[in-house]
């Protein structure tokens, strides 16, 4: 893998906790104070077993859980670096445009929208005119294997691993410089699966860099620079997928 | 040619006012003379001038014959010849505490500080219609002025009140001192407001209110409070009256040079206090709200109007047109001057009326001969649809 | 200060001299004098004035009368119609007492007069420079088609905020196809004003926009007085693209001066006089139509 | 005591009754309606001394109404006139930024700045002024267009820039002052707040820049 | 960049309080009624800032004062203090509560449109769908009417109503279509600022849905900045990026609206957001 020298996300120090108002105030802690670097073009994938913080701090970079101290430093396109947890809430839903991209397993439904039009209204608002978007969303969703029979459809009369396609598809037209994925290809077939997976190669390639979240061994193998374990809410080890994988006795459990 | 410019309009007018005239003089009796209305038609002649807007009892009178009985024409009559009298001087606001009650009645309490005075009233007069022989009464009447002129003292309308302390204290003043009432006196209208200088609107200070309302045709403004507590509008409560007076009030201008008070006589007037419970959302509970009355001559129906809306309109949301209602459409000679005016001739309009009725067939003939309505929606052409419709929303 | 005088109040001396014979005092006219020079200093704005009773009721042109009253001095000759007709009985009753309680000359001559007092008209004949149009009024208000409420209505003209007019326009063509308003038509006075134009037909309207003479309106049930002055831009409310239309009926002329016709080379505006076979045409403004004949324009 | 002897004898020639009090008034109302054209005023049996800007109020005002008369000068004119409008016409005296009437004796420009002018709302509330001037020859020449004028032309109104322009600065139709100007060769002009007045070499100026 | 909309410290006391009786209410109180004086409290110290392009929701429960907010800042209301900017006048250099009540209204014409709950507030409902929009076109100067009918039927088209129902009175339309009809007009003229309050509250569930997709598609496209006044998380989470709590007068909470979501800070907050989330 190509030298990493900029550092494009530095997770300093993140705590995060939960507390419950209705609960007596109970308070969860989710995240005990996280240490991580991501070079530009890295992909990164977390794993750790189920409550180690993986969905919570990728919400957490993202500004859709709230940390409670430390600090979350993204370099932007342009250069400069943005501290993210204290941003205002405007300049955050600006990043959110073109900086900084997040992509869950759930489909946020747009109930009467095509599916071709919701993808490139993705990429419209993302600074695409209204011919190249409706391209680009052609061209992504070709790659995706959504055929073009399902374009004019809409999401709701697709199969789970459709809209989950659909929904990568919006959230990587034009992609932003770090890419945040919560197991995005959790309920595709293995043929589709493929295809996503080359997809999402193709784009560190492209120089984007990102942080995943993976229910299933083999995609992170093939696709991480870096793996990086999750326990307790703290980076219990970082290192090349092989060696980390190695360490752990059942890492398929673990992950998933 | 059979047609004379002017003269046949000028004619036809001069000869229906004379026929008006012989037929006043013609009737079949004897002349009307003015103390039968002042002293016979009490309420009438009051009526007129209340509505007229003079306190002038020998010229209501005149009014009243003349207009034959009809008492919008009568008060229009009072009205026009205020018009050419000059304003020499503004009376001095008066004390309604200085009214000499004839009568006084407070529903709200069984006794009071000061009299229940019944007075001369026909609320409890038996309705029936007197049947009795013409000569026993006229007999019978000539008796009794006889006798009221050698005792005046006797007269027990005059000297109802003659006995007691001439200015009883108010109910109001009992609430008042026992903190059960909101106060609605205000200092935002010190002088009250002259109705005949000003064209009133809706926003003008309630001392115009009030005139207006004073002014009114008795027969509006009961209708106006019947129609609010009975219909559609809703805007009123039955209130409870805490007083009702008719009497006698002095009336007052400051002298031109020395400034000083001079007493110019005396009117009659029905003043009326109303109680009505807060029961708004965002009022005070635990007080009365009160609405005044007071209007010239004796006519208690009138005042007790009166009051009850002035409670009304001061709680009433101003968007409601409560306000305006009572400004503009209570007065009988601005209601029946505007009915009555479509009996002018309207030939010039009509032709007009007519001219647009054929524009609309000439144009419905033109459009159903093409199939179409009149004014289709424009088809939106390509360039419209590009700009009326943003990028994305054109599927191809 | 002190006067020196003690009995004579100041203001019985000025009103010492008011005729018994007149209808309005020396101050009712003030007031409506100041009213008037109100109005034409803001051309179309509806001046509240006090309005006083007079012997003709309420509706019956009681706005018109009194600012002719507060008008005539002994200079004036005034001529009143109704509907265009000297003759009519109502033109004739405001005629009797204005000359029986000034002293002033009347007149049926358009050209003569120095004041015309008219109901529901202007004569045809355009006035001049020195003469003045005195207009009854029945409503003032022009947007209560609209809106009832006087305050909002008071707010709509001082904002001029006449959208609400505008829509009414507009769906009337949408409806009708035509803009269906007869008389009284709505203008725009000085650009700034939306104005009732009385009940007069809309055949009259161009006779106000930019006239030689003053306009005065008089509404006594509602007391406004509004104006337009001289050289004062009328317009009739319109959209661009719908041309303002006045009152014409193909192939009618005036039976009597023939006014109307091809060959006559005139318009004026012309009434029904509906008949068992067919209705015959005549010229609302009698005096015009009569000096016609009169002056042998017409073979008769 | 003499100056009040003074103001009773001079209202007893000021009162304009019956048709006097018309005859001025049409002659108002004609320059109001032709605004900027100079009318001759009527022969009136008025004490020379007052000057004709008075009648204005003599012709209009009544008890209900009120008036101020404003000269920096000659204070004793000044009171004399008041007097004598009070005397004649029972109109009161008031301050300037309320008074129905408003005599400027001596053209101060400061004037038009405190009198009321109305408001959208009640447009009828703007003041009726009356302003003496010696000479309608002589003052700033000014550009003037508007209703009532059938097209716009240059004069003069014995009035300078100052209290032109102050004047332009209050009329912002429908709120704004409605002027008479009165000179001494028994003459009146009318200025309504409907006027536009153009200072004609601000216009020149302006046109420069 | 110049929010397109920003207030600052907006208060609303109704009743007979003075400023001085804003202590003792709020959150921290349970209460908007003034222990002392018995004014009502209905906004206290409500700050925000919208761009353009932006959508901002301000969610609560009946009476939390979202809507007084809304009416104090179109003027339906006239606030008791606090300031409101638009960077269309004087590039919000001004205060428009220090603008006079016409220049005021007058911004409703072009520059600050306001979409209600209740379509007759903002419709005529005796004119035509397109006398509606008319009237809005009139107020900004148009007088062609043929111009006027080609602008109405375009906005039609975008909105949603057939052409064909363009000269039907509005009353005779049903909720969804006149809150359409509500929308166009709104939009009349291009304004930057759009204030939307319960834009689909009382509508049938599929209504409100193709209604909420309309505006959705309207605030995107248009660039507008919008404040959506909702007690509905689902009008706010579809159509807002960002949100304010706000609960009995006060703004508890600001943050984005996922994160509002999915981890609401504020105790009422969450007590909001999981009633809502069952």
């Amino acid at each position: 893998m190509a030298e990493h020298r900029t550092v494009k996300l530095e997770v300093q120090g993140l705590h995060k906790s939960f507390v419950l108002h209705a609960v007596d105030g109970r308070r969860i802690n989710a995240l005990n104070g996280i240490d991580l670097a991501i070079h530009t073009g890295e992909h990164v994938a977390l794993v750790g077993s189920s409550g180690a913080g993986k969905s919570t701090l990728l919400k957490s970079v993202y500004r859709t859980y709230l940390p409670d101290s430390g600090t979350v430093t993204l370099r932007l396109a342009a250069g400069a670096a943005v501290e993210l947890t204290g941003l205002e809430d405007r300049e955050l839903v600006a990043l959110r445009v073109r900086e900084i991209g997040y992509v869950s397993q759930f489909l946020r439904s747009e109930p009467r929208r095509s599916v071709r039009d919701t993808v490139a209204r993705a990429g419209r608002r993302r600074g695409l005119d209204h011919d190249a978007s409706l391209d680009a969303a052609a061209e992504i969703l070709r790659r995706l294997g959504i055929g073009e029979n399902l374009w004019r459809s809409y999401p709701s009369l697709l199969s789970g691993g459709e809209k989950q396609r659909v929904n990568l598809a919006s959230g990587i037209i034009c992609p932003p410089g770090l890419l945040l994925l919560d197991e995005p290809v959790s309920a595709l077939d293995p043929a589709n699966r493929e295809s996503v997976l080359a997809l999402i190669a193709e784009l560190t390639s492209w120089g984007t860099t990102v942080l995943a979240v993976f229910h299933d061994l083999d995609a992170i193998e093939r696709l991480a620079d870096r793996v990086v374990l999750l326990s307790g809410g703290t980076v219990a080890e970082s290192g090349h997928p092989t060696d980390v994988l190695r360490t752990l006795t059942n890492p398929l459990g673990a992950i998933a | 040619m059979g047609y004379v410019a002017a003269r046949g309009g000028t004619e036809a007018i001069a000869a229906a006012e004379e026929l008006v005239r012989r037929s006043r003089l013609n009737a079949d009796a004897s002349w009307l003379e003015l103390d039968q209305l002042t002293e016979r038609l009490r309420y009438l002649n009051d009526r007129v001038m209340g509505e007229g807007g003079l306190w002038a009892p020998q010229l209501a009178a005149r009014a009243i014959r003349q207009a034959e009985g009809d008492v919008i024409e009568a008060a229009h009559l009072l009205r026009a010849h205020r018009s050419t009298l000059p304003r020499l001087c503004e009376l001095i606001p008066a004390d309604a505490d200085e009214l000499r009650p004839l009568r006084r009645i407070v529903p709200a309490f069984r006794e009071v500080p000061g009299p229940q005075l019944l007075g001369r009233t026909l609320d409890y007069t038996g309705r029936l219609l007197d049947l009795g022989d013409e000569d026993q009464a006229r007999a019978a009447a000539a008796a009794a002025t006889a006798a009221a002129a050698r005792h005046p003292e006797d007269d027990p309308a005059e000297n109802a009140g003659a006995t007691e302390p001439p200015f009883p204290e108010r109910l109001l003043d009992v609430l008042r001192r026992t903190d059960l009432a909101v106060d609605r006196r205000r200092d935002d209208d010190p002088e009250p407001t002259d109705i005949s200088q000003v064209a009133v609107r809706p926003g003008i200070g309630r001392s115009a209110v009030l005139s207006v309302m004073a002014r009114a045709e008795t027969g509006a403004l009961v209708n106006l409070w019947y129609r609010n507590i009975l219909g559609p509008d809703n805007h009123l409560h039955e209130v409870t009256l805490g007083e009702v007076r008719h009497g006698e009030l002095p009336i007052r201008v400051r002298h031109p040079r020395t400034g000083n008070p001079v007493l110019l006589g005396h009117l009659r007037a029905t003043e009326v206090e109303a109680i009505e419970d807060l029961d708004g959302a965002d009022e005070d509970r635990t007080r009365f709200d009160v609405g005044y009355g007071l209007v010239a001559g004796h006519n208690e129906r009138k005042a007790i109007a009166m009051a009850n809306l002035d409670i009304a309109l001061h709680r009433d949301h101003s968007d409601s047109g409560l306000e305006q209602s009572v400004l503009m459409t209570t007065d009988g000679l601005d209601a029946s001057g505007f009915l009555e005016h479509l009996k002018l001739p309207h030939y010039v309009t009509f032709r007009s009326m007519i001219e647009r009725k054929q524009a609309m067939r000439t144009d419905r003939a033109r459009n159903e001969r093409k199939g179409r309505r009149h004014h289709p929606a424009p088809v939106v052409t390509p360039a419209a649809e590009q700009a009326a419709v943003p990028a994305g929303e054109v599927t191809p | 200060m002190t006067l020196l005088d003690p009995t004579i109040s100041p203001v019985a001396l000025l009103a010492a001299d008011t005729s018994s014979r007149e209808l309005l005092d020396e101050f009712s006219k003030r007031e409506i004098r100041r009213a008037v020079l109100t109005a034409v200093a803001v051309p179309g704005y509806q001046v509240p004035f006090a309005s006083r009773e007079m012997p003709v009721a309420r509706g019956w042109g009681s706005g018109g009368l009194q600012i002719t009253l507060a008008l005539v001095g002994p200079e004036d000759t005034v001529k009143v119609i109704d509907q265009g007709e000297d003759a009519g009985v109502n033109a004739a009753n405001l005629r009797r007492l204005i000359a029986d309680t000034t002293g002033v000359d009347t007149t049926t001559v358009a050209g003569e007069a120095t004041i015309v007092q008219t109901r529901h008209r202007v004569p045809e004949d355009a006035l001049g420079d020195d003469q003045i149009l005195v207009l009854q009024v029945p409503v003032p208000e022009p947007l209560r088609g609209v809106e009832r409420d006087m305050t909002e209505l008071r707010r709509m003209h001082a904002e001029g905020d006449y959208a609400r007019m505008w829509v009414s326009l507009y769906e009337d063509l949408v409806r009708n196809g035509v803009i269906t308003q007869t008389t009284g038509y709505p203008c725009l006075v000085g650009g700034r004003y939306v104005m009732a134009t009385t009940p007069i037909p809309r055949w009259d309207i161009p006779k106000l926009h930019r006239s030689a003479h003053l306009s005065l309106f008089g509404a006594g049930r509602e007391k406004r007085i509004y104006a337009v002055p001289p050289h004062t831009d009328v317009e009739p409310l319109t959209f661009d693209d719908v041309p303002f239309e006045v009152e014409r009926t193909e192939g009618a002329s005036c039976h009597r001066c023939g006014a109307g016709s091809p060959d006559s080379g005139v318009e004026s505006f012309l009434v029904e006089l509906p008949g068992t076979e067919g209705g015959r045409w005549v010229c609302s403004d009698t005096d015009w139509c009569n000096r016609r004949l009169s002056s042998g324009m017409v073979a008769r | 005591m003499s100056a009040a002897i003074d103001a009773i004898r001079l209202a007893s020639t000021a009162r304009l009754q019956g048709s006097a009090s018309t005859v001025v008034f049409r002659v108002l109302l004609e320059a109001l309606a032709r605004p900027g054209r100079p009318l001759e005023l009527p022969e009136l049996a008025m004490d020379p001394r007052l000057p004709n800007a008075l009648l204005l109020p003599l012709a209009l005002a009544d008890l209900g109404t009120s008036f101020w008369v404003h000269g920096l000068y000659d204070e004793r004119e000044r009171k004399l006139a008041a007097d004598v409008v009070r005397e004649a016409t029972g109109a009161r005296l008031a301050a300037p930024n309320v008074a129905t009437f408003v005599v400027c004796l001596d053209g101060d420009p400061s004037v038009p700045s405190r009198v009321r002018i109305g408001s959208e709302l009640a447009p009828e509330a703007g003041v009726k002024m009356a302003v003496q001037v010696e000479n309608f020859a002589t003052g700033a020449p000014i550009s003037i267009t508007g209703p009532g004028i059938a097209e716009a032309f240059i004069t003069t109104v014995g009035l300078d820039r100052a209290f032109l322009k102050a004047l332009r600065n209050r009329n912002q139709p429908p709120v704004g002052i409605d002027t008479w100007v009165f000179d001494r060769h028994h003459r009146v002009l009318a200025l309504p707040r409907s006027t536009r007045i153009g200072v004609v070499d601000d216009v020149a100026r302006e046109g420069v820049n | 960049m110049t929010p397109a909309l920003r207030v600052d410290g907006l208060g609303k006391i109704y009743g007979p309080g003075t400023t001085a009786d804003v202590a003792g209410t709020g959150p921290g109180f349970n209460r908007v009624v003034s222990p002392t004086s018995g004014g009502i409290v209905a906004a206290w110290d409500v700050s925000f800032e919208v761009g353009p392009g932006e959508a901002l929701g301000v969610i609560g429960e009946s009476g939390s004062g979202k809507s007084t907010v809304m009416r104090c800042i179109c003027g339906d209301e006239e606030p008791t203090t606090g300031s409101i900017r638009l960077a269309s006048v004087d590039g919000g250099g001004t205060d428009l509560r220090t603008l006079s009540p016409a220049r005021r209204r007058a911004l409703r014409v072009d520059r600050l449109a306001v979409v209600y709950q209740d379509p007759a507030e903002g419709l005529d409902l005796r004119l035509s769908a397109g006398g509606n929009v008319a009237e809005r076109l009139t107020a900004a100067g148009w007088r062609n009417f043929g111009r006027i009918r080609e602008r109405a039927s375009e906005l039609m088209l975008r909105t949603d109503v057939p052409l064909d129902r363009m000269d039907d009175p509005v009353r005779e339309f049903s909720g969804g279509m006149r809150q359409r009809v509500q929308l166009a007009k709104a939009l009349a003229n291009n304004p930057p600022v759009v204030l939307l309050d319960e834009p689909t509250t009382g509508l049938d569930a599929s209504v409100a849905a193709s209604v909420l997709d309309l505006i959705r598609d309207l605030l995107e496209e248009l660039g507008v900045a919008a404040v959506v006044v909702s007690h509905d998380f689902a009008v706010i989470e579809m159509l807002t990026q960002r949100v304010v709590v706000m609960h009995h007068g006060r703004i508890v909470e600001a943050g984005l609206t996922d994160q509002l979501l999915e981890d609401p800070q504020h105790p009422y907050s969450q007590r909001l957001v999981g009633a809502a989330r069952g």
